[in-house]
């Protein structure tokens, strides 16, 4: 019999729209939110939106959000009984679960054992194994930190060219590197291990066959404390600039009934065969003859699951928390894997798509989401915010639904023409670009396709001004120069050069 | 009032005539009517002819060049003086002006990743130049023109602060 | 075979969130959005939202948005092929209908006739009973406007008391009068008909019984030009102020299975017999014994068909304009009958709720809509601009939508903790009273509910500030004057006097 | 600094220090520790103790009274001189203030539908007045104290603009 754990105050150890987006969920259910913030997030909607919010530190994520004793001592402070750690920064952190679990608090997620396990690539692919579930050719141990140059040669041999060499506390792309020749196999064994050992501070890498234009796949499931795991129709990810998830949908139009039924019920396998608990993810990739291979799992919430929920109706951290407590998953597997319409979301990124994506840090001066139907903006941006140096640059997360792809795609590009913002750059452009792309609206990608084409295009912007906008755009300078109150009071043909004086209101002009 | 703006790489001459309760502009000598309304600092709403057009303009203090906002396309504007000086808008960088060297500098702190470039080495418009780790994402900085490296003052491995100088290229 | 119509551009004939509603389902269907305004709408957003904007005339409604004329000359200079009339304004004004008909202009709605028949209430009524459906017990035609005081006695005496005197072109809860008595008879017929005379131009009454405690349940329904008629799960409308609804939702607590398909096929039964194309909407009332009656048709969109939209997958909108264009309703009968979850509507007003809801126009200074799962803000309001004094002082609708009613009810108290507004007063603080209600959570209410509780009330505050929120709203007045540039500058004890220089920014204040 | 401030019908005395990051607030004699961030000109973001509040204060100018909203709970706020004298947050209508005449006028611009009472007629508190028609509905105009009305201004069926006195209550 599994404990249950009465929750009445939790402590959000994150930032941003995913600590909203969990502060909305204990609101619903009638739990306090607690916030935790650094230094520059001192006005950040997170810490406005909760009910306490406590300082941890320095902005920089090793100072604060990284810091497990300060949000201990803030948990502690609060008297909070559970913490929830979110995506990113400790949400797949063993110590952090099990400092949790040892401080009495209830963490909301899977058991440190389980993170433990499945953070290890070449584990989590032993797990997969066991549990019948196909994995990509490769090595099933990390390679001997002291293998020699003539066997690793041949270890890449049984693999087959190309191949990758991956870190096996990997993540992100990082530590990673494609090889498809032996001649450059001993170099890229030595990079990826450098970079795998300064990003993760563990060094070990591995094989894997390179597939030719897979597509990504991922199953969302849900465990509870009582042996309940239950798949949920899979989520399409393909859309990756650099290893980066770009834009993800649900369902995916790679994936008939019959695939979907043996990538879910897999998915299910290798959960149940590590005891999993909480909401957790099975990545699979997905090669053009239509066989799928275990990739890894995350043992956490996915920035993505807003559209898992669209299709489904149901609420993914309400699950997470109400398993925590022990609750029984009482979801209907069939209606679980049986998507109502289409949802498809993407990341919204302070970011210059026209500037190779340089992030686009500062103050935002403007800022209106899309909305009406069908449209779901889960932020943690306002307008009088800086976007921080320091962290993910992302200012929401855009989700649009309707009954099937096609709709979902227009009102997408509806909702993306009204996304209104000033002071930053986003991508925004970018995405109005890749919903008008032929590839995209016809679901013919695959996870290279978007670095392809951005390299192919070399830099062209991806909104290029008609000649007739740019004559608004003169003009609009020209009247915000003319409208101003300087210009106004000295009667001057000078443009302000100043700020305007702003008390937010609207000058009848005519 | 009149103004000359730049607009994607074009100088247009625009003249702003208030009529009662609307604008007449012209944009070297083709004419528009407009009704514009102020919402707030940033945001206008236009009617050219009967057009209309919600527009933001930011950021609005010198010398970053002005970014207009035509829906959710982004337009670079910059003003500049009558009689050609830049008097809004002037960039402090001139590399970006077309002529003298490329100084490529940190656009945040962070940490160099990969250095791709030696001195001497000839590089073509839009080549990567140094990566840079900042924001959680591996960022390129790549040369704006053809040109060959004069200096290069990155390390891998290094944490730069924003606006550190890491390449200069002749 | 009906004719087919191409639209590629619509002149919306409204304003507000009803504007840039139809707007958004346009741009989804690649149709140009045309927007028209009076003199105090030109910075709405509707009229920024629209690809063109026409001047209409002066701001109250009959210069400008009642204009005929001046709807069609916007249209001819526009170019525009079709007129989506919204609710309200000419919405269900058969002149309207005709003359775009005339003008060759595709009216997105009901024929002129359906519009003419549906809009007197006891041509509706008769053609309810035509069709079997039953409606309130009531006089079939108007009172003659000659009858003499002892025959109109007759005739209440054959209803029975208590009854209503009714317009027979009315709505909105005008030219009505409650009779209980006899002797207060004659002097009701005469105060509504001069009422229903000055309000809509037509002084003739008619009588229905007043049932005790009734539910108001309607059914939304579409029908094409091929005679399809569709009707949808029910919506429960019985919360109501003074005969205006305030919070509508889908399904009802009151329908029972048995009652959905009895009420639902009896208002297809209504709109079949009089030829009914486009959205319209059949109103019941039901009575305690659970017994349904006639009401009457709005030959329009509602205010409130977002809650159907949001648990059928639907966009209403789009399928009025694909009806209008002579497509065919491929809409499954079934499924529009079988809600997926519930969904809730508040009508949040610029008004005073603890000043007897007078309406509060003003300058908006600050608007932050809900966001989040399951939360859809319909909007025409934005920061910076002023509710005007000539229209309904709605600012936008807030729906909820949950897997079930409870789950709205929370979900829909937790948006409405987040809706920041700043420089009018809202009807906010009355939802986060009554959604507090046992009788509201309960659906225990029917349409005298609201207003005998208000009543019953007598002005209290919807929302009593603790002492510890007085406290903080002490210490929040006494920064913000202290934090004024000026207070600052001056070093002085004198609190600021002047609205901020704002240039939208965070002060580190720490 | 040192402010008094009525809430809920209560004056307070507020004290305000700033100790370097924060500001050290008290409510006659109660201490808190708080600290503010301004969002911008209506919102601030408050943290009294570890409680988190966000804030909006408005109007900001004379003579209303600020409404500062506690999340969504709106409380009516003035601001009084230290010596007592109103300077900021004055009212206009002394008829709010608890004593002299009640001078009802129109919040808006439009048409009188019903006048329910009549010259010498006793009045309660929240008792209907007048019924006005305006924004599509109508609204009723109601006492604020109990008294005698000594004024009819309003005729039904007539229209009125904004402000037009329409009853005195003595």
């Amino acid at each position: 019999m599994a404990p249950s754990f009465i929750v009445k105050k939790i402590l959000i150890a994150n930032r941003g729209e995913i600590a909203v987006r969990i502060s909305r969920a204990c609101r619903e259910m009638g739990i306090s939110p607690v916030a935790v913030y650094s230094e520059c997030d001192r006005a950040a909607l997170h810490v406005r939106y909760a009910d306490e919010a406590y300082a941890i530190g320095p902005s920089a994520p090793r100072d604060s959000y990284l810091r497990i004793d300060r949000l201990l001592d803030a948990a502690r402070a609060a008297g909070a009984d559970a913490v929830h750690p979110g995506y990113g920064f400790l949400a797949e952190n063993a110590d952090f679960a099990a400092a949790c679990r040892d401080a009495g608090l209830t963490f909301i997620g899977p058991t440190p054992e389980a993170i433990a396990l499945m953070g290890s690539k070449t584990a989590a692919r032993a797990a997969a194994i066991k549990a019948g579930v196909p994995v990509v050719p490769g090595t099933e141990d990390p390679l001997a930190a002291d293998l020699a140059d003539d066997e690793i040669a041949r270890a890449a041999e049984r693999i087959g060219y190309p191949l990758l060499v991956k870190a096996v506390a990997g993540g992100g792309g990082k530590g990673m590197r494609t090889v498809t020749a032996p001649a450059d196999l001993a170099g890229a064994v030595r990079a990826a291990r450098s970079e795998a050992g300064s990003a993760f501070g563990d060094a070990a890498v591995y094989f894997e066959r390179r597939l030719t234009r897979p597509r990504h796949i991922e199953v969302q499931l849900l465990g509870d404390q009582h042996g309940t795991v239950v798949p949920f129709v899979e989520r399409e990810c393909s859309i990756q600039r650099r290893h980066q998830k770009v834009v993800e949908e649900t369902p995916s139009l790679a994936v008939s009934p019959a695939l979907r039924a043996a990538m879910t019920s897999s998915a299910a396998a290798v959960a149940r065969a590590v005891g999993y608990t909480s909401a957790g993810t099975i990545e699979f990739l997905l090669d053009e003859d239509g066989r799928f291979y275990f990739l890894e799992m995350n043992t956490r919430l996915q920035v993505e699951h807003p559209v898992t929920e669209m299709v489904t109706g149901l609420d993914l951290v309400r699950w997470q928390i109400a398993i925590a407590r022990g609750e029984r998953l009482d979801v209907d597997p069939a209606s679980a894997l049986t998507p109502t319409g289409h949802a498809i979301e993407c990341r919204i990124y302070a970011e210059d798509p026209d500037n190779n994506f340089l992030p686009s840090p500062g103050r935002i001066l403007q800022l209106r989401a899309p909305a009406g139907p069908g449209i779901r903006d889960d932020s943690g941006a306002t307008a009088g915010l800086d976007v921080p140096i320091f962290y993910d640059p992302m200012i929401s997360k855009l989700i649009a639904w309707a009954e099937d792809r096609p709709r979902a795609v227009v009102r997408m590009r509806r909702a993306l023409g009204e996304y209104l913002v000033a002071g930053i750059k986003t991508t925004v452009p970018f995405f109005t670009w890749l919903f008008a792309q032929p590839e995209f609206i016809e679901g013919r990608f695959h996870t290279a396709y978007l670095d392809e084409v951005l390299k192919a295009r070399n830099g062209r912007p991806f909104v290029e001004p008609s000649a007739d906008v740019e004559d608004v755009a003169a003009i609009a300078a020209a009247l915000h120069a003319a409208l101003s109150p300087r210009a106004a009071a000295a009667g001057s043909t000078a443009p302000a050069a100043r700020p305007w004086k702003t008390q937010a209101r609207v000058e009848g002009l005519r | 009032m009149q103004y000359e703006i730049e607009v994607g790489g074009r100088r247009r001459h625009v003249v702003v005539h208030r009529e009662g309760d609307r604008f007449d502009v012209s944009i070297d000598g083709r004419p528009f009517q407009v009704n514009a309304v102020r919402i707030d600092a940033q945001v206008l709403s236009l009617i050219v002819g009967a057009a209309s057009f919600e527009v933001t303009v930011a950021p609005d203090a010198a010398p970053a060049p002005l970014i207009v906002r035509v829906g959710t396309t982004p337009v670079v504007v910059e003003f500049q003086g009558l009689n050609g000086r830049r008097r809004f808008g002037q960039r402090g960088d001139p590399a970006d002006v077309g002529t003298g060297p490329q100084r490529i500098a940190a656009p945040m702190p962070g940490k160099i990743v990969r250095v791709l470039v030696k001195t001497g080495e000839a590089v073509v418009a839009r080549q990567p130049l140094v990566v840079v780790e900042a924001m959680k994402m591996e960022n390129e900085l790549r040369a704006r023109r053809d040109g060959t490296i004069a200096e290069v003052h990155a390390k891998e491995g290094q944490s730069v602060e924003a606006g550190a100088l890491l390449v200069v290229i002749q």
